[in-house]
């Protein structure tokens, strides 16, 4: 079950993986620092988060080349499940506000 | 190689006399099994997580205090999931007796966890906060009872497990089994911590969006 | 031979069925053919993808039937044709979906100048508010309901005090002038539907719901409940007049504000009334 | 964990020990095969309890008060329990518990499930559930009459039959099942991943297989928002919390709910009731696959492209489930967002309609009872298909939506495609499975009533839904705008449907019949390439593979493989050694682009 031959990533992979790891990290600084509120801070940092998570998971672990059918195995069921939240969120927020509107609370 | 198979492969070129290996993923099938369970635990927390965001912000919603026994209980979970991975090392390095004195620390622990979760209950019950009087009450019964229902699960392997380590504790079957229950127990050990930050959230006034007050009524 | 066509009768069958049915929309009689148009452009691109490719298919059965000593083809795929198809489906796709987007926009869009209307459904039957000479509802709420005052209004809004209140299931709208409907129900999930509006929505409990339209044809129409709502679900019935602004008025007019409801005069103060109202139990049962 | 040994590389070692007696062998059994049968009968047992149930409701629509035992309580409770009778006890059930527990082993050369212990313990709960579903018919207030999509605050307030008692034993029901389908799934999925035969590749699967697989992950993690709503909502009603309460004033009187969504349940709901209409979907189109290709002795047209659809239609199926709520008062700019995912969706499955009939072009036809089957599945499943565009499409859903069009939609694509997908699955491996084959002149009359009686049951229903006739609608007295000749249509749909439903009997009888009288088929009688017909004994015995598991050379579609013999080629055939043949050119082709 070893793996019959490994990889070689060219140098160049490593760079532009940490490229795009530090521009997903200043992503994240930058909701905080335009102070980005509500579920929508929350949701972009979770889905910040699992972006960086994913790609450092796929990349160093071996994972981009190989096996995308388990990456999406893994990563779709998450997702789905965060665009519910995100969706509750907002449909919570909508439901509270036409009860602040028209029934007075 | 791919535990899945690449899904760009062309199946009917393949040449025939070709024989490749079956591509199974490289575990048992019991741990096989329990991931996929706790995929599906994962999503049924999941989704409670869910509803109790969106419920949250519907305006009557009354924080209840944590009970301070909450942190004594993650602390025996967090000791019985490290008792279950020693226990599952010193199997694996030939100590069988070490191994069960250990795995029995680590039901101990859980027992005591839910004990002291029952704990919490009567406390909160003693308060005033019942099940039916606001919905993070409603929240907090709900999700404790489901995650002690899952570790009540868990014991009832834990002691099929503690059977077989008396009875055959050098069995790979049994190092197995003490493998698993470590796993699982760090996983409702997560779950836990999850949920306790979910719990706190609202208290903590670091959850966003919130409209206390000001109920309909 | 038999059974390729058959299918093929079955499709043609379909299609002749579509074209002659007597079964057919309402006449309208809301701004809202716009909706009926999106509606007949999915129709006729999904009609004609389903006929020839049935057609098709029905063609592939008879001509490739067995027959003895024949060998199938052996293509285990052909990327090009794949593509090709894909990319077909994904124009046929956008092509309904893109007025569908627009068309919506339009429908959760309440236009400026829209007067309003509140429907109220509970188990089974309909009543109606309107705001007013002021123009806008007064909050009010489920837990406030009682005897006196059944549409649950907050005595303390002033807003709500001119409030015209309709009871006995009939509705009377001006023709021509956009509504919008805002939607409450005091007790299960309902649905206001008239089938010749084309608009419906949901009435749910412990929040407000809205959609629009504007009545364009005079007459009167069935307000029927699309949402399963109990034993009297199909019973639940209402009626819409739709008439011009000389007949409306008057028959807003005999309608009793929510004050004129409490036996008050309607300037009369918001505290006496809600002495009135909250004397008799408030919101406690 | 003992079963570990069961997969290892030396699986050809003795298979434990065949259980004796008949209560071991078939009623605690932990065979595949046994269970798959138990599966199979209870699910269609109280199929027939739901068939009926469609009976009484369309005596009532199509000659109101006819009879006199159905009156609107027990319409509403009729038209609950057929709706998810159908679709949670029969189809999920027969699809996964029955076909998915008998092929999945075979199919990819295991002796049995990974943990049959555990599989038994699935049709036992399972079984547990339809009794207390089938117990709520003989509580006071019988069964809950609230919809199938239970929606609250009705479904647990007076108004609604069934809310004493009823609605309870549905919901205990609902939770059982899920866990009954937990044990299931995790035992299918660990099974294709871990189980497979040497050679056996993920991508040389059947895709019935791949159906089953992907339709089993779905369920997994859909079912728990099943469960997550359903324990919600028994908590409003058992103990008076507020999920989903709002504060309501139920026939005059205040109750003491406040504060909760009904959104949220229909949220949650639906969270876990799209994917749950393509967990009975995707089972079908993997079978339907295979039949066409064996029974048009040609291989799947552009077989990659038939699992990937599968996983993106897998994948998407989590992002459209609000796509039932267009009208319910939810954030209206939800509709923009699921508009477009659902139409989305239509893509993969367009992919797979095509290439079924690509296979069928330049095929060799063979119209054996399966092959009807399944070229009326493609029709049917295709018109279904096409109006749930109509549905998909946001603004077009509004004056559709809660109409018999969206009855005439889900019946076309889920009550009638599938079912005529189970059927052609029936008739294709009961040889397999007795021994014997079905008798095929009464098999060509139940198809034919079957699929011309249906399609002119549903058809027309889409029309009654444009004219604006509303669902669940118990009696259509006096309502202006519906026509007369509306009331004669849905008379004739009544006939046919009583027409079709007798039909069944004929299918039943042909299953008892020919179980005893049937012709003896052999052990391939469809000269059918998948691994379940290689099997030494037929039907299989304990352990499915006798002595030595089958070795797997090639992909599940080798048929009229050009130069070769025979028409078809067994997956578990070596290839004949230096065989010139086809698999050289064809690489060589490829590998030059
Ligand atoms: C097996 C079950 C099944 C399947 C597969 C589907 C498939 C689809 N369904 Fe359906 N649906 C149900 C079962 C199913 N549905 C049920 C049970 C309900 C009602 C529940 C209730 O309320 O009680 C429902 C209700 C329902 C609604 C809600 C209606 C309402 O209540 O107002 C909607 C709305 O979007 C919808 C849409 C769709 C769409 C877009 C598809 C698509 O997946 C269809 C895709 C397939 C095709 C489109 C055909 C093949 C395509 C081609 C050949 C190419 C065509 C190309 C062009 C047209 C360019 N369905
Ligand atoms: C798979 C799902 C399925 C199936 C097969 C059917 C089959 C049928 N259904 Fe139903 N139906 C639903 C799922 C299904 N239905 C759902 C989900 C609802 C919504 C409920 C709700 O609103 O809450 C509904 C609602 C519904 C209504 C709407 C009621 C209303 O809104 O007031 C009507 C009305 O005519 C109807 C009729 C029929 C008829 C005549 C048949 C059949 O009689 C058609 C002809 C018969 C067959 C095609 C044979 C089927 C085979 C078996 C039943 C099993 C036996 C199996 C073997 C022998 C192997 N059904
Ligand atoms: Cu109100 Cu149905
Ligand atoms: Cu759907």
């Amino acid at each position: 079950m070893a793996h019959a031959e490994t990889q070689q990533h060219p140098i160049s992979t490593y760079f532009k993986v940490w490229g795009i790891l530090f521009v997903l990290s200043a992503l994240s600084y930058m909701v905080d620092f335009f102070q980005v509120q509500g579920y929508a801070r929350w949701f972009l940092i979770i889905l910040f988060m699992m972006l960086k998570a994913g790609l450092i998971v796929a990349v160093f672990m071996h994972l981009q080349w190989e096996r995308l059918a388990l990456r999406c195995a893994i990563l779709v069921p998450p997702l789905s499940l965060l665009v519910l939240v995100a969706l509750m969120a907002l449909e919570a927020d909508y439901v509270h506000l036409t009860r602040v509107l028209f029934l007075g609370g | 190689m791919n535990p899945l198979g690449s899904l760009g492969a062309k199946p009917w070129l393949q040449p025939a006399q070709d024989v490749p290996a079956w591509g199974r993923l490289p575990f048992a099938p019991a741990q096989v099994g329990l991931a996929i369970f706790m995929a599906v635990v994962t999503a049924l927390f999941g989704l409670l997580a869910a509803a109790y965001l969106m419920r949250m912000t519907l305006g009557d919603w009354r924080p209840l205090p944590e009970p301070p026994i909450l942190w004594l209980n993650t602390l025996a979970l967090a000791l019985g999931s490290a008792a279950l991975q020693r226990s599952s090392t010193l199997l694996r390095r030939g100590d069988p007796a070490r191994a069960s004195t250990a795995f029995v620390a680590g039901g101990g622990c859980a027992g005591a966890f839910l004990a002291g979760q029952i704990a919490a209950w009567a406390q909160l019950d003693a308060l005033g906060y019942f099940v039916a009087t606001n919905p993070a009450n409603t929240f907090f019964y709900l999700l404790t009872a489901l995650h002690g229902l899952h570790l009540l699960g868990g014991l009832a392997a834990w002691a099929r497990t503690a059977w077989h380590l008396r009875s055959a504790p050098g069995a790979r079957a049994t190092r197995l089994g003490v493998g698993l229950c470590a796993a699982y127990w760090h996983f409702l050990l997560v779950v836990w911590l999850a949920l306790l930050a979910l719990l706190m959230a609202d208290d903590a006034g670091w959850m966003p969006a919130m409209h206390h007050g000001a109920g309909t009524g | 031979m038999a059974v390729g066509v058959i299918l093929a009768a079955l499709v043609v069958g379909s299609v002749i069925f579509s074209l002659l049915s007597p079964w057919w929309f309402t006449p309208l009689a809301s701004n809202w053919g716009t909706i009926d148009d999106t509606l007949i452009i999915t129709f006729v691109i999904t009609g004609a993808v389903f006929a020839v490719l049935m057609l098709f298919m029905a063609y592939a059965v008879a001509r490739f039937r067995h027959r003895d000593g024949a060998r199938a083809d052996y293509e285990p795929e052909n990327r090009r044709l794949e593509l090709w198809l894909t990319g077909a489906t994904s124009v046929g796709i956008a092509a309904m979906l893109a007025p569908g987007l627009i068309v919506w926009n339009d429908f959760i869009r309440v236009p400026e100048g829209a007067s309003t209307v509140e429907a109220l459904g509970q188990q089974w039957s309909w009543s109606f508010r309107f705001p007013g000479a002021d123009g806008v509802l007064g909050t009010a709420d489920t837990s406030r309901i009682t005897a006196e005052n059944p549409f649950g209004l907050d005595p303390d809004d002033p807003r709500g005090r001119d409030d015209v209140l309709v009871s006995g299931g009939e509705l009377h709208l001006p023709a021509g002038t956009p509504v919008k409907v805002v939607l409450r129900s005091t007790d299960v999930l309902h649905n206001f539907y008239v089938p010749q509006f084309r608009a419906k929505m949901d009435l749910v409990p412990g929040m407000v719901s809205y959609f629009w339209f504007t009545p364009e044809k005079t007459g009167t129409y069935e307000i029927l409940c699309a949402e399963l709502c109990g034993v009297g679900h199909s019973l639940m019935r209402g009626t819409v007049v739709v008439e011009d602004e000389g007949t409306f008025r008057p028959w807003l007019e005999q309608n009793p504000t929510f004050a004129q409801s409490l036996g008050r005069r309607p300037e009369q103060d918001v505290a006496e009334i809600r002495d009135e109202v909250q004397g008799e139990g408030g919101a406690e049962p | 964990m003992a079963q570990t040994a069961f997969v290892d590389e030396g699986l050809d070692h003795e298979h434990g020990h065949e259980p004796q007696g008949f209560i071991a062998k078939y009623i605690w059994s932990q065979d595949h095969k046994v269970i798959a049968i138990q599966y199979t009968l209870t699910a269609i047992a109280v199929g027939l309890l739901a068939l009926v149930m469609s009976w009484l409701m369309r005596m009532q629509i199509g000659f109101p008060g006819s009879l006199e035992m159905v009156d609107q309580e027990r319409y509403y409770q009729f038209v609950t329990m057929h709706g998810m009778i159908m679709v949670i006890y029969l189809l999920t059930a027969l699809f996964l518990g029955g076909f998915g527990n008998y092929l999945i082993p075979l199919m990819i050369g295991a002796r049995d499930m990974v943990f049959p212990y555990v599989n038994m313990l699935s049709y036992w709960t399972y079984l547990l559930s339809v009794l207390v579903l089938v117990a709520s018919f003989f509580v006071p207030g019988g069964p809950t009459g609230a919809g199938w999509t239970l929606y609250p605050p009705q479904a647990i307030l007076p108004g609604t039959p069934g809310r004493d008692w009823g609605i309870i034993l549905m919901l205990v029901s609902l939770v059982i099942f899920v866990a009954a389908f937990t044990m299931g799934g995790l035992n299918y999925i660990t099974t294709v991943l871990q189980a497979r035969t040497r050679g056996m590749t993920m991508m040389r699967l059947p895709l019935t297989v791949w159906g089953i697989f992907v339709a089993t992950v779905l369920g997994l993690l859909a079912f728990p928002a099943l469960f997550v709503s359903g324990v919600m909502m028994l908590l409003d009603r058992l103990l008076g919390t507020s999920f989903f309460m709002p504060a309501v004033l139920s026939q005059g009187e205040m109750l003491e709910y406040s504060g909760g969504s009904p959104l949220l349940f229909q949220h949650l709901f639906w969270f876990f009731g799209h994917p749950e209409v393509y967990i009975v979907a995707l089972p079908g189109f993997g079978i339907v696959s295979d039949l066409i290709s064996t029974h048009a002795r040609k291989n799947i047209f552009g077989y990659r492209m038939m699992v990937w659809a599968i996983l993106a239609i897998g994948g998407l199926s989590f992002v459209v489930w609000a796509h039932h709520m267009y009208v319910s008062g939810m954030n209206p700019y939800f509709g923009f967002f699921f508009a477009f995912t659902t139409l989305i969706i239509a893509i993969p499955t367009a992919i797979k309609v095509y290439n079924w009939v690509l296979t069928l072009w330049r095929g060799d036809i063979h119209l054996t009872v399966p092959m009807l089957f399944s070229l009326a599945f493609i029709l049917t499943f295709v018109a279904g298909g096409m109006s749930g565009l109509f549905l998909g499409n946001v603004v077009v859903d509004v004056p559709l939506s809660d109409t018999y069009f969206v009855v005439a939609h889900f019946h076309m694509v889920m009550g009638v495609a599938p079912i005529l997908v189970i059927f052609g699955g029936l008739y294709h491996w009961y040889p397999k499975v007795t021994g014997r084959m079905l008798n095929d002149t009464l098999g060509k009359i139940h198809f034919w009533i079957t699929f011309l009686g249906t399609y002119a049951i549903f058809f027309p229903m889409h029309y009654l839904g444009f004219v604006g006739i509303p669902r669940r609608y118990f009696e259509f007295e006096g309502i202006a705008f519906i026509p007369d000749s509306a009331h004669l249509l849905n008379e004739w749909i009544t006939i046919a449907a009583l027409v079709v439903g007798a039909a069944q009997f004929l299918f039943l009888f042909n299953l008892a019949w020919s179980a005893v009288r049937g012709r003896p088929s052999g052990a391939n009688p469809w000269r059918s390439t998948t691994l379940e017909w290689q099997t030494p004994e037929t039907p299989p015995g304990h352990g499915n593979w006798g002595a030595r598991l089958p070795i797997v050379y090639r992909w599940a579609y080798d048929f009229s493989v050009p130069g070769a013999a025979e028409d078809y080629i067994p997956q578990n055939r070596p290839p004949e050694r230096d065989a010139p043949g086809l698999h050289g050119s064809l690489r060589a082709e490829g590998a030059a682009p």
